[in-house]
């Protein structure tokens, strides 16, 4: 092939990638409008008891993130095995997704919405347009850092044993990730962060025990049961 | 409000956009096919005038055509520098900003606003020409045309001249400034071009017209 | 047009707006006069309750503060439609203008200042020179960071239900930006600060809240009420 | 799935992906070896005649590259479509790499090792793992700084011809260029850089054409023929 | 001139060093040593002033004193930062330029020279000051003496007004400025410190004086 | 000795330093692990009390460490009087032993470990491999820095004493660092925030003593007795 | 004094140094449109060989220049022994001033404008407000910088002596230069700078050299003469 | 040992190392005067043939500079095996040491200085306080970076054979530090500049060559003699 050919098919490719580029800025706009969405809703849980009113409104986006999920996966299927050259596209709003689903799950069961759970809710498989392991565990950090702001806002309305319920939650989170090995990265940075919002939320149950705030039926840490 | 400055952004996102595919467009350009190359250039710039300018003029009414200067300010400088560009090359002269704001006034009826690029964005264009007026010297030596690097440093001197005698009183100085001293460095560039040209000329033939020996160079090939 | 005349004619246009940038220049260096004692005397506010004289004493300044921007828009006027040209001169200073009286709102009657009043205050119109949106957000922002401070230095002297207040108003108005489709600018920078503010206002709160110090008649959100 | 079962399988997640870097950092230290010694030898080049001799020495490296390549390539088919997650690691020595072989093509034959060539030679399959276009590109860039001090260097010695040759080559490669409407900053800046060589090696020609030291039969553009 | 420059900078560092000392020593304070620690810090200060201020003030003369004043000013500023601090300690009150000046007054012997502080220095030494009673608040509080940190909350308001209205006027104003912003940090550290002693008191004692629980908590130690 | 031979012997002795490093950082990865798990193991004692059991079942990796630092030394002893050369290599991870060195034998009798023991207990000779006085001192901060949580939590659990224990061991300790004329950046920086660990801890033994939880039986000063 | 009385006179000092240096901010606004007047026409010595005509009209500012200096000196009488209090003013544009005489004096007579001199062209006194050492010689500097493009334009228009000229003059400054003990600051750097141009010149002079364009009676160097 | 005795030690041995850091930046501060005086005086080298008195005036410092280095290692010798912990106040002024003594040595000899040969010119003996092999190097690319403006100088004035000594030299010296596997740190960085060095040279022997201003007698490269 002429040089002049080979060239031309090189630009052709260079605007192909421009263009798939161009496409997933346009879906992940739109992926940032809905998760700020939720996240306005989800003050309201801040200051009154979370009733399953609002976490339910607050469910009812994850149907708009399977769709906009869904199209991030056509376009990636175009250019099959190049999931990990686009990633930087969605990955900040995706730490966020995770954030909030996981944060909503917990308010519901008290337990940890797993890596497999949080797929499944947005549609995503793995083989294909799967959930990166390292977004999801950024996810959990985010939701560690939330955790404080929201025990100092439950005991302040009258919930004093939400303190222990936390406290156990993020205790076991902290242990489970102290046995990964991370590498020097940004979950790593994240991760360390996790032990000041374990440390303020231990700082709140011992406010609410020695002041015999606490109810007797507290529950004992979830790894042990 | 928030929507409007989204809209100019793209818009000035688009203009830079092809704009520069206008000036990529130019700098192809070469002794054998310039008519073809500057027709075409010329096409595709009255298509970003009407298709993506339009665009920026047509949300700007009143104050907030100063309001949201920051949005569309990169697109504007960069089409002035493509237009500036295609214009050198064409007339080897210096557009002005009555030139440029005579041709926007077709756009009147597509945008329902009389759109007026303003001083700044036309001088910040203007100031950028230099970068690509260096590059094209230099390839110009390299394609054998010595005296268009002549040319052109006459042309960027004489310019850099106009401009440090006002740059010190456009609106934001520090900006200005900055460009002047890029302006200055591709200036000595194309200053450096053409003494490698002389000194090399100079060895071979001492006080010949150097034109000769490089016409007779571009036979050759 | 030859190019020197162009430049010619341009020099003569550049020296007319840096004869406008000298006059605006001499006016704002009034408003930062103005501006400064207000802040210092509002220091006063965080030694001790706030009193009716203390507040009076800084608010007579507002008579001030009008004939200054009634200066600017004076000199605006020979320039018209330019407004945002010259913008960036008087930015600054108007963020403090609008955070010392909405803090003075504030203390004076627990709302927010809406963003009308403040122009009224300030004897600006629409239209004409009036009080540009965003430098009214940033300079909510201002207050925002003002309040934890205050708080504590409140709770310090005794009132309590200051927190409760504070946090009230407060997490009303985070949740009224959250609403904002922000630029990523100084506006969205300032915001992202708020919650921090947020946080040590509900932390006070929580303080008083858990020692029992907390009055019963606490106000409900403005946003419900 | 527990908590703790779930981190568990984290762990082996990441410690097999840490395990994959481990193992491509090794692969590509080995690379990193090996082309230092290639270059090593193509230094000699610089200061004699090219001799069948020393193209054939480096050349016998080809195998022990495609060896290298094959065992990256074993690696990422264990962690299928993540040839992107990992490009990382080897991009640098990538561009050394197609540097390398299209020089050597170059004195060889005259002409340009095509992109298809190039991903032969190093046994790399498009589909699996492939030669990243962009990289290669940033390789012929690199070839393309080179050829000016080659040239000087065997004007010196003798071989007039050679400013003709590479004249040619570089102008035909540097107009093929010009076409590719560039987004990638790396490439881009790089690609500027390309006049400069152009630039220094017609001088060169020039010198020895000015000389008549040119021999008649000089080679045509291989664009045109 | 280069080597008048040197010993400035070398006496200015001494200074510095030493200042520093003192400031550290007179940390140490505690209910029990109070004497003896301040004692000591004001024989310290002394020689300080004596071996190195004296150094200082030898080297200048007539335009040299502000030609000079990036070199010496960072050791000036930290002995004016340890003398207020030791002042405060002793006293509770400001240290002025005048008193200051004053005791530099016996220098003029040894340097020969009459040395003045000059007002910048002053200031920004002043401003330093802040950060120190910040650490001193806090661990009084450790210590138990609450009262201690309620003083220095006083002390440390009227300072930070006083300042705030003379800062913009600085020579330096963006030095200043940058001090301002520290010391209203160092402030703000400080009435939260009160804060919590406050609200912990209030939560068992309502109303009551504190003293009295500190008191019996000190005999307790 | 001719060029080519010189650089031979600097390739080898390049080589042997890198080789040396490589050893270092294969020795330290494990010093990691071994940390890495401590820690974890340590976590348990913030949420019951600091049984015998998990305090031996710690105290028993030592052993390893010992071993650790024995191959350390063994590295070290290869390139006499080098050891600051390699030293940034195990410095962090010899901050956290000496911090949980510290800890545990602080669990145990309530008193400070020497610098002497610590070295003593990784089996460090001075004038051999010895424990750099600086990073002793930086793991003390760290120890110092870990006392609040663990107060805050054994005060949860009942062990209200605990409170008076590390207010009598920390305001010692800061007594002791006061003394010293710091002059490097980091431990100076460190100790700084010392203060604040003492503070949060008396604000505890505060909270304890004003309810009468303490009781009769406190441990006086160490550094009087 | 009380502190309320020493702050009150504190502000009347400020202030009446604030006037001053309004003062001098006026005049050396003044001095900044003769120093860019005079840089601008200094453009057209780049262009072409400097023609008498173009050195005079440029010289012809000296006047205006010594006018300005005497306003500054007049200020600065008001508050004796203050001149390095308020020397920032105009600092940077004495460098400027110092380069322009200094750069005419060197096309006029190929010789270094001395310290004195400068100073006496600018009517300044020693004692009193005199030309400070460093501002001189940073104005050297700035003139070294310009150097090298004025020899590459100066040779393109055929002047190929002018090489030597400034190949000599600036070897010499250099030298001079090089025993001054400097300070690691401005002035260090900028002299750091000079050694790229004096490389520069050198490397024109090489050029016209090697292409045997220079003329025989070429200046020895001054410091030998 | 009871704490406070424990940390009066402490305070004793941090102010010893205190004073040996003092110690050591009187003498540097020494070794920085010689070094510039050396250089200043090797100046002369560039504009005129290297006469042996220039060189003999230079060596007359090499006396000095071993009694300073022997100040060093006497200082050093007072704590033993903290080389490396201190290395970095010497470090600057012993590259520019290594660089005089080997362009010297190049000047005299047309050879390359070796690693013993300059620790034996400065009195260091290996064991003690010798030099360091990696300060050495960088030495050695100072002196690479310094020839291509001698040798631009040289050819100036008429020597053009220098053209073809310096190239052959740093092509061998190129060739041989190629070999080095250089981690990634100043000493590479150094390296990497070298090949525009030998570039620059390359040119200069080109331009003599091509223009015949080569003599006959041409060294030969010395790696192959
Ligand atoms: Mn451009
Ligand atoms: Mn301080």
């Amino acid at each position: 092939m002429s040089v002049d050919r080979q060239f031309e098919e090189f630009r052709l490719q260079l605007e192909e990638s421009g263009a798939v580029r161009e496409r997933l800025r346009a879906i992940v706009s739109e992926l940032d409008s809905a998760t700020r969405l939720m996240q306005a809703q989800l003050l309201l849980i801040h200051h009154s008891r979370p009733s399953p009113e609002i976490l339910s409104k607050i469910k009812a986006h994850t149907e708009g993130l399977r769709s906009i999920y869904g199209q991030l996966a056509e376009v990636l299927k175009s250019v099959p095995a190049q999931y990990y050259r686009y990633h930087d596209h969605w990955r900040n709003q995706t730490y966020t997704v995770v954030f909030l689903l996981a944060f909503i799950h917990w308010l519901e069961t008290g337990g940890l919405l797993s890596h497999g759970d949080a797929a499944a809710l947005l549609g995503l498989k793995d083989g294909e347009f799967g959930l990166d392991l390292e977004d999801y565990l950024v996810g959990l950090c985010n939701l560690s850092n939330e955790l404080p702001r929201y025990v100092v806002n439950q005991v302040t309305t009258g919930d004093y044993d939400c303190a222990k319920r936390a406290s156990v939650f993020l205790s076991d989170l902290y242990a489970a990730f102290r046995m990964l090995n991370l590498r020097n990265d940004l979950l790593r940075k994240r991760f360390d962060g996790m032990k000041y919002d374990l440390k303020k939320v231990e700082e709140v149950l011992y406010d609410v025990k020695i002041r015999g705030l606490l109810s007797d039926t507290t529950p004992t840490s979830a790894a042990e049961s | 409000m928030y929507e409007k400055r989204e809209r100019l952004v793209k818009a000035s996102r688009d203009v830079t956009m092809y704009s520069k595919k206008v000036i990529f467009q130019v700098h192809r350009l070469n002794s054998k096919n310039k008519e073809s190359v500057l027709e075409q250039a010329e096409r595709d710039l009255a298509n970003v005038k009407m298709d993506h300018v339009t665009r920026v003029a047509k949300e700007l009414q009143g104050s907030e055509f100063w309001k949201f200067r920051r949005a569309y300010t990169p697109g504007m400088q960069e089409y002035v520098e493509a237009a500036a560009f295609l214009e050198f090359c064409k007339n080897g002269r210096l557009l002005t900003l009555d030139d440029l704001n005579e041709s926007f006034a077709e756009l009147k009826d597509a945008s329902s606003n009389d759109f007026q690029l303003n001083l700044l964005d036309y001088l910040l264009g203007v100031g950028d020409l230099t970068g690509e007026l260096m590059r094209l010297a230099i390839s110009s030596v390299t394609d054998g045309e010595v005296d268009s690097a002549k040319s052109i440093c006459n042309f960027v001197r004489s310019l850099y001249m106009s401009l440090s005698l006002i740059s010190q009183e456009v609106d934001d100085s520090w900006e200005m400034k900055q460009k002047m001293e890029v302006m200055l460095q591709s200036l000595m560039k194309i200053e450096n071009t053409c003494y490698t040209v002389h000194v090399r000329g100079s060895e071979y033939f001492p006080g010949a017209v150097l034109e000769n020996i490089e016409g007779q160079r571009m036979e050759d090939n």
